[in-house]
This record gives structure tokens, sequence and C-alpha cells, in this order.
């Protein structure tokens, strides 16, 4: 319970560690995203290596799943490491938040994963 | 690889949606005769099923949380349930639809790196279909707005556009493909059983957008084989006198300036081949009924038909003049 | 709640507090109202110039529905149905359904918080005022055959000047351009808003939903909407001046468009459901009387659904021919974006369940619950067209257009008739009626499903979308006919609710009809057109529901900042994350200038579209000084010293640098201007992939030498060092140095220089930006970076003037701050560009 | 003091709208007595008279401003405006070799002499007169407005006209200024119809006046004679033609066109070709453009194709752009054919256009001989 007294304080609570703490998960994910499809286009169009499309994609893939996998094994090492208070007002409420953001990257990741093994790499799309 | 038709699932939805298969038209993907749309079918069906569930499940858990009995209220009440049904039962849904519809799109792409025998190369215009067949002798055939196919027979489709984005789609035998200005698209498609079906440009072109379509003719491939040769000689003689007389005002008027009939010194490559127009199931890009009479409304009034189209209106001739020419036209089977 | 609770201030309060709080707060009168900056005033205002787009736009709807009802019908022609359907999807999503998100933003958001107002009420106002003209002009070129005809997506080639000659189009590109300018503004008042002046206690886990919901939103027009900006400029750039863009021809590539549109357009999607979800989940509650099931697996679906919907613009363009791994990725993102969905409605569904009693069966409610059956079919369809295979089917046809229809006006429309039943007790004096009420919800139930769902079959069975007509015997004829016909009923139920708004609809600031539904949040304090009389110290998420004597607190004055002070509007800024009160900030009352500001940027580009490029220009300055004169006022100085709030804090007046509002709303800014940049960065390399052969140096004319990037990065790099001097110079309160107003001129003399440079190094090798999309895309970074240099220029002018009036000193210096902070970020986008255009190709060729 | 200050308003708005009833009032009765004369042969009050002349002044001015005056230095351009000036103006103002009629001379306002008019108006209040008349004076407007090709023709003319004498005048209105030219005189023997014709458009020894005036002879017989029918029921737009054609009975118009058809041509163009131009009308002529769906020009135009397509060899370049010009603003479309030229004009560049109409005027018209056969047979 917050009391009056608490607001003569000042804030604990560094925005930018809060935000990169919670939305650390989904910048993964869209880190991952970037980088797949990124890399897709640009070797098909360029290169035109189905092998080295798959290579590629398989290791950013695995890389980043096992990242996140680390975030949600110990998520208060990963809060700590950002520096994120444990002062501040319902800490625990971020902690829930940032695990559940983390888990659905995850399976986000998984299904890009997914389209990796069943998909050929530079097929084109029929 | 190949998967069933699927008739559990149409079974499920057709008690749920007795309309859908009275409605199945021409151009229904709902009637699939190509061995894509036969693929995309049970997803379609499997995927409808599964959303129909879903939609169902919700509204009996509203009704539950409304009316229910307090048990029930505080069962739904939990962090349980929301975990369970807000996380854990849509990842195993959708993990398994997602599968499903990377199996079918990897069979697509195996598919479309195939060899092929046949290719026809359709490209969009303002707002009509070029068709170009190769010809026996290897040689370009021009068609226009009508597709052939051999039935059992894989075709690759080179879709491709001069102007604007079209989108090439024939319902009952695959999925769209775009048609973009500076690229080729390209799509291995199979007639599955010999039928007419009727397709439709998807991408909004602007202007007459909505009249351009055209009809896919799925034939035994000996009697493709007959069509191809025939599509690929000249245009016959008139026999009739007035045919003969059409002809006449069909160059004296320049009709030859846009439109080509092969054999003929007509060599115009704007608007579409009419070498065996006559032939066609339709005219103005699946708009009329191909006879004497279309034409003639056509060439005094396309631009009420099709609004917009390149073609000027030819309102200059008198009633002789033009059921000659229509007449001709006609001729040219 | 028998505890003894402990409050900031004494009751009774001094006689004349009330009194000065009321002046200054006082509305306008007369024609002067148009000047009002209340948020309460504006914030109706702006809503319902939203609403009346949705009726008109709804008018069109209409229109087409009857064209459609039978076969081969011309009661409309090809033209005008094509201008109408383009009308009608921009109108809904540029003109209403974005700018009434933003206008319950504007209007519940201060409301919510407790605050007095957003912390820049001029903004608010110059946005709405903007939006207002654009937007009535926009919409009218439907009157008199000059509206654009390209589709709401507007792709080229069809929109470039070959194939859509004449204004039509540049209607759309500058109208609509515009139109995000404004959306962007109203998005940093709602950022800075919500993360700095809620009440003091109300940490980020105790915000109402709807804060959140309006943080996520904000934050994704951020990111979103300056794409489809890039993608304006470039299409116009290329209609007016032939720089191919989007011309395959000469390198580019009428994709590019689509990339660009989708990165806003598939977010625009969820950037209109959010706050609507927002608002669910603030209802959904009240009804239930029970605090929402799931607060925080709501929040993560909120933050989810924003990251999620910018994976997915893809989605658009499955049937494109882009390769199928690729779109596998895309369908990944688009099945990973529906969990969010998923858990909102479970959350809400459990509340329900949880209910006081039993859930309460209003007009709201009815809206909530149509709303929950309409959205899960949306969803459920969104996932089938989430499918790359199933899509290839239904793309582009009326499949589509059922789902999209079920999503937003499941997802929008019917939480917004929700939030008008609901929330108008708080702004008028009578409620809606609740007999009306359940006509106007049966008949926009019944009628929408009957309109929209047969259409999934009709798309099936092979219509394809944006057709004025279609032949007879396709089968199509029948549920064609349903479709109008139930589009007529829809029509009803919003009719009648237009007449309910009229009998009872009386907007006031003092004597609402209070809170009929005894909700818990702090919207429903009682309140004046100073908002709450005192701003409450909040320790929970429903503080009306806790303690049920605040409401008589606030009214008494006993919690923070009961008066007015500094005898100005003001309210208190608190920190981010816990919300500790940290500053007073002062805040404009009425005035002319963002007035005049919005009307003439309007104006100037309005103008544009028509080609009267001198009187635009003319436009465009009166409204750049107009804007200067606004900017002049706004920095009141140090003067009034400190204030006690209440409790014995006693917080400063004046706040310059990292902690204030101000420099929050510069860095949201940049964060705009970067994505904007970001955009433009893919676009440079999607262009090199496309068409890698007319990249210099083998397409095109060699690069300039190296002696210009480098002697470009050295003019950015001394100009940034006489920035920071600048800061280390500025004398104390009262002080001179006479060194100020020539190192702000040389800091922007060399922005300028190493602009023109840049160009010129570029001129000399011969490259031009018509020759090819290289050429083209080299000049377009010179573009960009000429908005941000000229900004520069035009603040750092600013803060010389305010050095010269003797208003800048080491304390009061906001003038310099904001100046400072954007050229920092200046250089940084220019350094980040000179390596882009002068070393890419080096690298890549 | 706000009291106060709506009560004085509210007087003064009174009192306005008093006066205007009572003016009006009084303005009604006036015009109902019939106690205004408005005999011609009565002339205005003095006050009258400038009020008059300082309105239709300043109406001339302002109306006039952003009228673009093209050159008119060219002395052909003149002189078709003196033929039409003989033909449409000189029945009420009469020619410096002539006298004004006097029963024209009795109008009120009598037209006036043209011979200072050029001193009085700038060239483009000159054209804004001609064009759209002046109301109240007996003054016409242009009978096609669209054509202000035509009307600066006429401008050119009166541009001219102060420093001419009766002689100049003759010359520059190739001999029809002389005798008595008060009204349309056709002549009653066979030529002399002819012979107003060739006044402009030339004959086997002259060519045409002026290029907007095309030579006719070997035109094709057919079209001639819709195009003087098209002249005459307005069809086809134009203040010159349209004046005779009307003029004419129809037999006489299957006349002429029988005639013209028949006729030698005038000699062979002559200037400086553009090889360049010619060689790439010529390749649009013969092939079309294919990307801008421009078809080819000879395929209507060329030989062997419908008596009612003009052929367009030996046709000044002047002409061929103008009137494509008249059909991409939609000037002709009243004309069933025009409807097939509009698109095409559309989608010609001013370049092609230029193109075009350089290749077809370094044609050489031979009547009867096979100038252009497209390859191939039928």
């Amino acid at each position: 319970m917050t009391k009056l007294d608490d607001m003569r304080r000042p804030d604990r609570g560094n925005m930018l560690a809060v935000l990169l703490f919670i939305t650390a998960g989904p910048l993964l994910w869209g880190l991952h995203l970037t980088i797949v499809y990124m890399a897709h286009t640009a070797v098909c169009a360029l290169a035109a290596s189905p092998g080295a499309a798959t290579a590629i994609l398989a290791i950013v893939t695995v890389a980043l799943a096992v990242l996140l996998m680390l975030i949600l094994l110990d998520q208060q090492r990963f809060a700590r490491l950002l520096k994120v208070s444990q002062e501040i007002a319902e800490r625990g409420s971020y902690d829930r938040i940032a695990f559940f953001l983390t888990l659905l990257s995850l399976a986000g990741i998984l299904w890009s994963g997914l389209a990796v093994t069943i998909l050929s790499s530079c097929a084109p799309g029929r | 690889m190949r998967f069933g038709k699927g008739w559990v699932f149409r079974a499920i939805a057709l008690s749920a949606l007795p309309g859908i298969a009275s409605c199945s038209g021409v151009q229904s993907a709902l009637s699939p005769r190509g061995v894509e749309a036969l693929r995309i079918d049970p997803l379609f069906w499997t995927s409808a099923a599964v959303g129909l569930a879903v939609t169902l499940m919700v509204v009996i858990l509203v009704a539950a949380a409304l009316y229910g009995p307090p048990r029930w209220r505080e069962r739904l009440s939990g962090d349980r349930m929301l975990i369970g049904g807000g996380i854990v039962l849509p990842i195993i849904v959708l993990t398994g639809l997602f599968t499903y519809g990377l199996l079918v799109m990897q069979a697509g792409a195996v598919r479309g790196e195939q060899e092929t025998d046949a290719t026809v190369t359709i490209t969009g215009k303002l707002w009509w279909w070029e068709v170009v067949y190769e010809g026996p002798d290897g040689k370009a055939v021009l068609s226009a707005n009508e597709l052939r196919l051999p039935v059992g027979r894989p075709v690759r489709l080179r879709l491709e556009s001069d102007n604007v984005i079209h989108s090439f789609w024939a319902p009952q035998i695959a999925g769209k493909l775009d048609m973009i200005p500076g690229r080729t698209n390209e799509v291995v498609v199979e007639a599955t059983e010999p039928a007419v079906s009727r397709g439709q440009c998807a991408e909004y072109c602007g202007g007459a957008h909505a009249l351009m379509a055209f009809y896919v003719v799925a034939m035994a491939q000996a009697e493709y084989d007959a069509w191809l040769a025939r599509e690929a000689g000249p245009a016959v003689e008139p026999v009739s006198e007035e045919a003969a007389r059409g002809r006449e005002i069909f160059f004296e008027h320049g009709c030859g300036a846009c439109h080509q009939v092969r054999g003929t010194e007509a060599r115009g490559v704007i608007g579409p081949d009419l070498t065996h127009v006559g032939s066609r199931k339709s005219l103005a890009a699946g708009m009329m009924s191909n006879d004497a009479q279309a034409f003639a409304r056509w060439i005094v009034d396309n631009q009420h038909i099709k609004p917009e189209n390149k073609m000027p209106p030819f309102g200059q001739f008198s009633e002789e003049e033009l059921s000659a020419l229509a007449a001709y036209l006609d001729s040219l089977e | 709640m028998n505890e003894v609770r402990e409050l900031p201030n004494e009751a009774p309060r001094p006689a004349n507090e009330l009194e000065e709080l009321e002046r200054a707060w006082k509305l306008p009168t007369g024609f002067r109202l148009i000047t009002a900056v209340n948020n309460q005033v504006i914030g109706i205002l702006y809503i319902g110039i939203a609403f009346l787009f949705f009726l008109l736009a709804g008018v069109l709807g209409v229109i087409m529905r009857t064209q459609l009802a039978v076969p081969e019908n011309d009661l409309v022609s090809q033209d005008l149905f094509n201008q109408i359907f383009t009308v009608h999807g921009t109108t809904m999503m540029f003109l209403f359904a974005v700018p009434a998100m933003e206008a319950l933003g504007v209007l519940l958001l201060p409301q919510m918080l407790a605050a007095r107002d957003l912390p820049f009420p001029r903004l608010s106002a110059f946005a709405i005022w903007a939006y207002i003209v654009g937007g009535l002009v926009f919409f009218s070129t439907i009157f008199y055959d000059l509206a654009p005809k390209g589709g709401w997506f507007m792709y080229p080639p069809l929109t470039l000047k070959e194939y859509s000659p004449g204004d039509n189009a540049d209607f759309w590109l500058l109208g609509i351009g515009f139109i995000e300018i404004s959306a962007i503004a109203g998005a940093i008042e709602i950022i800075v808003g919500v993360l700095r002046t809620r009440p003091p206690g109300m940490s980020l886990t105790r915000m109402p939903i709807f804060a959140w919901a309006m943080l996520i939103f904000a934050a994704m027009i951020m990111i979103a909407f300056p794409a489809v900006i890039l993608a304006t400029m470039l299409l116009e750039i290329e209609r007016s001046f032939g720089w191919p863009f989007f011309t395959a021809d000469k390198g580019g590539d009428p994709l590019l468009w689509q990339h660009l549109f989708w990165f806003f357009g598939h977010p625009e999607v969820y950037i209109i459901f959010l706050p609507a979800a927002g608002l669910v989940s603030m209802i959904v509650p009240a009804m239930a009387r029970r605090p929402l099931v799931g607060y925080r697996l709501i929040v993560v679906a909120l933050i989810g659904t924003g990251f999620f919907s910018f994976g997915l613009w893809v989605h658009h363009m499955f049937t494109t021919g882009i390769p199928a791994l690729s779109l596998g990725f895309f369908s990944a993102a688009s099945m990973a974006v529906a969990i969010p969905s998923g858990i909102q409605v479970f959350s809400w569904i459990a509340t329900i369940a949880s209910s006081k009693e039993r859930f309460r069966i209003t007009t709201p409610s009815l809206f909530v619950l149509g709303f929950l059956f309409i959205f899960t079919v949306g969803g459920v369809t969104g996932v089938m067209v989430a499918l790359v295979p199933l899509d290839f089917q239904v793309h582009d046809t009326y499949f589509v257009v059922a789902h999209f229809h079920y999503v937003l006006i499941g997802g929008m429309v019917f939480p917004l008739f929700a939030t008008f039943y609901y929330w108008i007790p708080m702004v008028s004096r009578k409620m809606l009626s609740e007999r009306l009420g359940r006509w106007v919800f049966w008949l926009m139930f019944i009628g929408f499903n009957v309109t929209f769902f047969p259409m999934h079959i009709t798309g099936l069975i092979g219509m394809p979308r944006r057709v004025w007509t279609y032949p007879d015997g396709l089968g199509w004829n029948t549920l064609n006919m349903v479709s109008t016909v139930g589009s007529y009923i829809l029509a009803a139920g919003v009719a009648l609710f237009v007449i309910d708004l009229f009998l009872r609809f009386r907007p006031t600031m003092e004597n609402n009809a209070g809170d009929p539904w005894r909700a818990g949040t702090l919207e429903w304090l009682p309140t004046g057109a100073y908002s709450a009389r005192s701003i409450p110290f909040v320790t929970s998420r429903e503080p009306l529901w806790d303690n049920p004597n605040l409401g008589t607190e606030v009214e008494e004055g006993r919690h923070f900042l009961p008066g007015a002070p500094t005898g100005e509007r003001e309210t208190i800024v608190t920190s981010p994350v816990d919300a500790k009160p940290q500053y007073i900030i002062r805040m404009p009352g009425p005035g002319w200038a963002h007035l005049v500001a919005a009307v003439f940027m309007a104006a100037a580009f309005l103008l544009l579209t028509v080609k009267l490029v001198t009187i635009a220009l003319i436009c465009a300055v009166i409204s750049i000084a107009a804007c200067i004169v606004w900017g002049w006022q706004l920095d009141h100085g140090p003067g009034k010293g400190e204030v006690d709030i209440g409790a014995g804090i006693k917080l400063p007046t004046y706040m310059a640098g990292p902690r204030s509002h101000a420099w929050w709303a510069m860095a949201v800014l940049i964060l705009v201007a970067s994505s904007l940049y970001i955009a433009y960065v893919f676009s440079y390399l999607y262009l090199w992939v496309v068409s890698p052969e007319v990249w210099a140096p083998h397409g095109s004319p060699d690069l300039p030498g190296f002696g210009w990037p480098l002697g470009t990065a050295l003019l950015l790099i001394a100009g940034t060092g006489s920035m920071v001097l600048v800061r280390r110079m500025l004398p104390a309160p009262g002080g001179r140095e006479p060194a100020i107003p020539p190192m702000l001129a040389l800091a922007a003399g060399c922005l300028l220089a190493a602009f023109l440079a840049e160009v010129w190094g570029h001129w000399m090798t011969g490259l031009r930006p018509a020759q090819n999309s290289y050429g083209a895309m080299v000049y377009m970074a010179s573009v960009l970076n000429f908005q941000v240099v000229f900004a520069c220029v035009v603040l750092a002018g600013f803060a010389i003037a305010r050095y010269l009036t003797g208003k800048l000193d080491a304390e009061r210096r906001v003038g310099y701050e904001n100046a400072a902070l954007l050229y920092y970020y200046a250089a940084g986008q220019m350094l980040l560009g000179l390596v882009l255009v002068h070393g890419f190709p080096r690298l890549a060729g | 003091m706000r009291r106060f200050d709506r009560r004085w308003w509210r007087a003064v708005a009174l009192g306005a709208a008093l006066a205007i009833a009572g003016a009006g009032i009084f303005g009604g009765l006036f015009a109902l007595s019939g106690l205004y004369n408005v005999a011609a042969s009565r002339e205005h009050f003095a006050i009258t008279n400038a009020i008059i002349r300082l309105t239709l002044t300043r109406s001339v001015e302002t109306r006039s401003m952003g009228v673009e005056v093209p050159d008119l230095s060219d002395e052909r351009l003149a002189a078709l405006g003196a033929r039409h000036f003989a033909v449409g103006c000189v029945p009420c103002h009469a020619s410096p070799g002539s006298k004004q009629n006097p029963i024209v001379a009795e109008m009120y306002p009598a037209p006036p002499p043209l011979t200072e008019a050029a001193e009085k108006w700038d060239s483009e209040e000159l054209f804004w007169i001609v064009k759209h008349g002046l109301k109240f004076t007996g003054m016409p407007s242009w009978p096609a407005l669209e054509r202000d090709d035509e009307i600066w023709a006429l401008v050119a003319f009166l541009e001219r006209l102060p420093a001419s004498d009766a002689e100049d005048y003759a010359a520059l209105a190739g001999g029809q200024g002389e005798g008595d030219d008060t009204s349309l005189d056709f002549g009653d023997g066979e030529g002399m119809t002819e012979a107003l014709c060739e006044s402009c458009h030339g004959n086997a020894d002259a060519r045409p006046v002026h290029p907007l005036a095309p030579a006719l002879a070997g035109q094709k017989q057919a079209y001639l004679l819709r195009a003087l029918e098209e002249y005459a029921d307005g069809k086809r737009p134009s203040g010159m033609m349209q004046t005779i054609a009307t003029a004419l009975a129809h037999d006489e118009l299957a006349r002429l066109a029988g005639h013209y058809a028949q006729a030698t041509s005038s000699a062979a163009p002559v200037g400086n070709p553009d090889v360049l131009a010619i060689a790439r009308g010529e390749q649009i002529a013969r092939n079309g453009v294919r990307e801008d769906d421009v078809p080819a020009c000879l395929a209507c135009h060329g030989e062997g194709t419908s008596a009612q397509f003009p052929r367009l060899d030996g046709l000044a370049p002047e002409y061929i752009s103008t009137q494509l010009s008249l059909f991409r603003d939609g000037v002709r479309q009243r004309s069933t054919y025009s409807a097939i030229m509009k698109p095409i004009a559309d989608r010609l560049t001013e370049r092609q256009i230029s193109d075009l109409a350089a290749y077809f005027s370094s044609l050489p018209r031979q009547p009867g001989t096979a100038f252009l056969r497209p390859e191939g047979a039928r």
C-alpha cells in the first residue's frame, strides 16, 4: 500500500529500464522477424542460395529462442541486469507482465521456426 | 503431399450453413476443379469448423458467465480459466492450423518448382486479358480473355502487366496471384475435370475493374491439342456475302489499327486479338455472350457497356453496315 | 474502510480559493469559444466531428449497398462508385476511426487521471482544428467529382500521374498526409499526458486500462504513421516531379508502396482496436461491479498486440508473389497476434462471471456483449485469412470485406456506442435514453450481421471487392440483396441514435448527470471547468470503490493542489513510473495563435493540391509565424517560485531539461522523425535489393569523392560542438554572454552547409533524381534532412531571439533545450545518412 | 453600453430596410406607369450616357484581364480575319471602302466604324468584345465560343485596320472589300461561291490564305459534304464556316464537295522540313505507339479507307495540330466521328502531335494516285 509519505520521496523507477524489462521479449521477437525476413529476402534475391538461407534462419531462430528461454528461466537476474529497482510500487506486476510477454514472443519465434522447418527457402509463393 | 476431401468438416459445416453449397456458381471457390483449389478447399472447411467451434464456445461461455449458476461463474472467473482459455488453448489450436497451412503452402511451392510442358503468358490490360499460348511449333499464339487448359496436365501460367497491378483469379482452378509491372509471377495450375468456369480480376485496377473477367475452359488433352492447332492458324475466310462485306467495312474503318486478325493486314496489338474471336465464350472480357448481336452492341455502345475502356465508340455505321461487320466478326471462329 | 486516512490538505479551504480556480479555468464566451482549449470542450468537438464523418461515410456505404442490391444496376456510375468507395474507406479510417479514438483520449484521459487538462492544451486544439478544416475539405471533394478514386490504399502505378491524371489523387496524398500530422500531434499529447500527468500515487500498474490502451495506441501511431507519411511523400514527389520510386522501368517498384502502406495499414487496425478494447475493459468491470479479472494479462495483451501488429503487414501482400517462406514468417506473426485477443476475450468473460450478483444488462453492456460476439467472429475469420493458401482464395473478395467489417465495426464501432451510452452522463446534463438505447442496439446488431455475415459467402463464391456492379447468374444476387436490406436496418439504428442525441445530449462541464453506474475510476469524480477540485492521492486501481468518500474529499479540496496558486491554469506533473509529484506545469489558456496556425496550415496543404503554389506558400508562412507566436508565449520562466500542493510538498513551477514535459514532447517528436527515417532506410535497401543494377557505381554516376562526406561530417561535428558549448555558456539569470547568438547561428549555419554540401556533391557527379530509383533515393535523403534542418534553423533563431530579449539563461532555458535536442538528432540522422548514401554503394558495389 | 449598441444597430438596420423597400416600390411604380421613353430616336441623357460608357469600359477592361494574347504578327492571320470581317462584320460596321447602310446607321447605339477600335482597345479587350459581344448594343457574341483561334484572326485584322485605307483593306480582304459588300453575297452564277471559298482555301495556283483554312482540293467528297453539314448545324463549331455553310442550300453544299474532290491541289508545301520529325511522325502514322495505345493513323486516314475519313496528306501542320487539340478539348464532340478521334487525341503528347503534323504536311497531295498503301495484303 502506498502511503502519502511516499509521495515526498523521489521515484526510484527508471522509466527506460522498466520499459525495456517488460518489452524485452517482444523486442527480441521483432529483432528476430527483421533478421529472418531481411536475410531470407536478401539471400534469395541476390545469392539465390536456399541452403545458405535455411542455415542462417535456423541459427538465428535457435539463438533467439534460447535467449528468450534464458530470460524466462531467471527473470530476476535479467531485471537486475537492467537495473530495475525493487522499490517501485507493485514490482511483482511488472515481473508477471514481462513473463507473459516473453512467453508470447517465444511462441511467435517458434512459429517462425516451424515455418523454416516446413517450407523450402527461396521457393516461390506457390 | 495430398489431402482427402475433408468430407467430415464439410458435413459439419454444411449442416451449419445450409446455404453455401446451393449458392456455388461458375466462379465459386467452393466448387474446386483444379489441383490447387482442391488442396485449399479442405483447409477452408477445417478452419471454418474450428472457427465455428471457437465462436460457439465463446457464446456459451458468455451465456454461462451471464446466467450460469454461481459455481460455474466462480470457476469461469478464475485465473486458470484465463490462462487456459486465453493462452494455452489458442496456442494449441493455432499451432495445428498453422502447420496445416504451411503444409498446403509447401505442396504448392514444390509444385511451382516442377517442370511443366505447357506455358501460358497472361498479361493484364486495361481492362482485359492478353493470353499467349505456345503453339505446336513453339511460336507464340495470341489470344485474349479466355484460358484453355488441358485436363490433368500441369500448366505454368506466367502473369505480367505493363500498366497497373491486376490479379489473376480463377477460383475453381487456383487461388489468385497478382500481375505487377516489372515482375513476372508464376503459378502452376492443373484442371482436374473438363468444365467451364469463370474468373475475374481481383486487384482494384481503376475504371472498369468490375468488368474484367474471363472464362477458363478445361478440356481433354486431345481436344485441347486440336483446339490449339486451330487457334495457331490464320483466320477463316468469310463464307457469306454479308460477312465478306463486313470484312470490307472492318478494314475501311480502320479496325486493324488496334486489332489483329492473323492472315489479314490487320496487325494491331492495342486491343484483343480477333483471329478466332468468334470461338470464344464471351466478348468484352467476360461481359457479354458471344454472338453477332453482341458484337454490334459493343461496336456502337462499348463506352456504356464498359465505361472508360480504350476502344472508341463507332457510331457512324448504318444498320446494314453494322450487321455486316458483326457477322464478319462472329464468323471468325 | 474505517481506517483513518491521512489527507494532503486540511478542510475547510480558504474562501477565495475556489473562485481563483474557477477564474483561471473560465471558458471564453460568445464566438471566442472557438479559441477554447479545455479538454472537455475541444474533446466533445473532436468526437462530434469524428462522428459526423462516421455518418457521412456511412451514407456512402449505404449508397454502395444500394447500387449492389441487384446485378447490373446503374444507379451509381462506375466513376462515381470508384470515388465513393475510396472516400468511404479513407474517411472511415483516417477521418473517423483514428480521430474518434484520439478524441476519446482528449476527452476521457485527463478525467480518468484527474488531471486538470492534457499537458499541451493548445497542441490538442491545433490538431483538432487542422483535422476539422482538412477533413471537411477532403470529404467535400466527393461532391464535385474531384474525389480520389484509387482506393483508400492508393496503390501505384494506378495512382501515378499516367493512370490518374487530375488532382483527385493529390487530394488524398496531401489531405491525408496532413491529417496524419495532426494525428501525430495528438499522439505526442497522449503519451506525455499518460506518463506525466497522472495523479500522485497512480503508478503504471494502477492506471486505468484505457490509459494503458491509449499509451500503446499513441506509441503505435508514432511508429506506424511515419511509414505512410513517407509513402505519401514519395508518391506525391513521383507524381509532381517524376522521381521514380514506384516505376519499374526506372528501378522503382510498385511493391515498395505496399510495404510502406501496410506497415502502417495493418497496425492501423489495432491502433483503432486497442483503445476500443481499453474502453470495454473499463465498462465491463463497472457493469460487473467488480475489478477487472486479469488486469496484468490485459496489459500483456495490449503490449503484445502493439508489437505483433507490426509483424504482419505482409499479410496484405500474400498474393503478390513473395517467396513462400517470407509469407510463412508473416503468417506466424498473424497467428501470434491472435493470442492477445484471446486473452482479452477470456478476461472479459471472467469479469462478467465474477459479477457482484449478476452482470448488469444496460445499453452499454449490450453493446459490449454485441462487440464480444462480432469481434470473436472477426477474429476467427482473421485467423482464416492469416492461413496463406486460404488467403490466396479469399484475398480481395467480399470474404475479406466481411472479415474486416466484423473486426472494425465489431471491434471499434460497437465499443464506441457503448462508450457514448456509458460516458455521456459525464459530459451531459442528461443520460441518453436506456429504452431507445436498446432499440438502437438491436437494430444495429441485427442490421450489422444481416449486412456483413452473408458477405463471407458472397466472397467465397467468387465476388471480388471494389466492383461497382456484377453480372446476373453467378449466384450472388440473393446474398447481395440481403446485405443491402441489412445495411438499411443498420442505418436505421444509427439514425435512431442520432435522434436520441438530439433529444437528450446537453453538454456541460459543471452540472453533469453524475455517476449513474457507480463506477470505480476517477472520471466519475465531481468536476467543474477545472476538472476535479483537488487532485486525488491514489492508492489503488478503483479509488472510488475503495474509498467511497473520495468524491467528497476531492470536492472539499482535501487532496493535492486544491486551488490555483500561480493564478493560472496548472496541473501536477508526476514521475513516469510511480507518479510522485515533481513540479507544477503552467498551461496556456484560450488563444488565437494555434487556431491561425491550424487553419493556415490546412489551407497551405489543400492549396498545394490544386497547384496554387504561391498562395499555399503564403499560407504556410502565416502558419509558421503563428506557431512562433504561440511558442513565444509558452515559456513562462521560473518567476512564480515554488508552491505548496499539500502534504507539505513544495513543487517548483518551472522545469527545463529531461524532467520537463517540453523535453519529453521533443523526445517523442524525435522518435517520430527517426521512425520516418528508418522507413526511408528500409526503402533505400529494399529498392537496392529489387534493382541493384541502377545503383552506383554500375548503373549511375560514381559517388562524389570521399572528401564530400568527410567535409559534411566535419561540419556536423563542428555544429554539434558549438551547440554543446552554448549549454555551458548560458549565463545565470540576469547575466549576459554575448557569444551565445553567434554560437547558435554558427551551429545552424553548419547544419545548413552540411545539407547543401550533400546535395551539391551529388549534383556535381551528374546524378539527377528523376534518372532512376537510385538517384531518387539519394536526393530523398536530403529531402528528409531538409525537414529537420529547417526545424533546427527555426528553433535556433527562436533561441537567439529569446536570448536577445533576455528570456534565455541557465535556468530559463526550455527554448535552448528543445533546439539542442532536435539539433543532436538532426546531426545524428545526417551522419547516418552519410554512412548509408556514401558507404553502402561502395560496400555493395 | 452593450444593450445601447444593439438597439442602435437595430435602428440602422430598420432604416436601411425601409429605404430599400421604398426605392423598390417607387421603381416598380415608375416601370408600371410607362413613363420611361424607350424610343431609339431619342438619345440618353448625358449623365445616363456617361454612366453607360463608364460601365461598359470598365466591364471590358476587367473581364479581359488574364486573357493571353498570342503572336498576331502573321500577315496571313490578319488576311484570314479580314475575309471573315468582310462577310460577318461589314454589314453593320462598314469597311474603309464602303458606306454604312443607312438603316443600320439609325440603330441606337449605332455600330461604330471599326477603324479606330484598335486604338481605343487593347488586343485582349478586342478579343473579349468580339468573343462575348456587348449587351444592349446589338453587338453579338461569336457563334462558336470554343474557337478562340478564329477570334484571334479577326483581332489580328482589327489591329491593322486603323492603318489601312480602302486599298490596303481590299488587298488584305482578298478583293472582297470592293464595291457594295454590305451583305453575304455569293453571286448568282456558278463559280461565284467557289470564288468565295477560294479566297480563303486557295485553288490550284494559290495556297490557302492561312493554315487554319485547309487546302480542299482532292479531299474526299463524302467527308467534305459531312464537314459542311456539320458546320451548318453547329455540330462542328466555327464562327467562320458556320456563317457560310448555313447560308448555302444543301444542293449547293453537295455541289461544292464534288467540285473540290475533283479539283487539282495547289503547289506542294514549301518550307524547311524537319526530316527527323517527319520520320518520327511517319513511324506513328504507320504503326501507332503501342505503349500509349495510339493506333496507326493510316489505318483510317490511308488509302482505301472509308470515304468519311478525311485524307491528311498535304494539310498544313498548324491545321493538323489545331484540329487534334480541338478534338482533345472536346470542341468537336458533337459529331459521331469525334468520339473516335477524341480518345486518340487524348493519348498523343504535344511532341507526337507536332511530329504527325510535320509528317502529313510533308506529303504532296496528288488526287487519284495511290500515295500510301499500307503494307501487306488483305
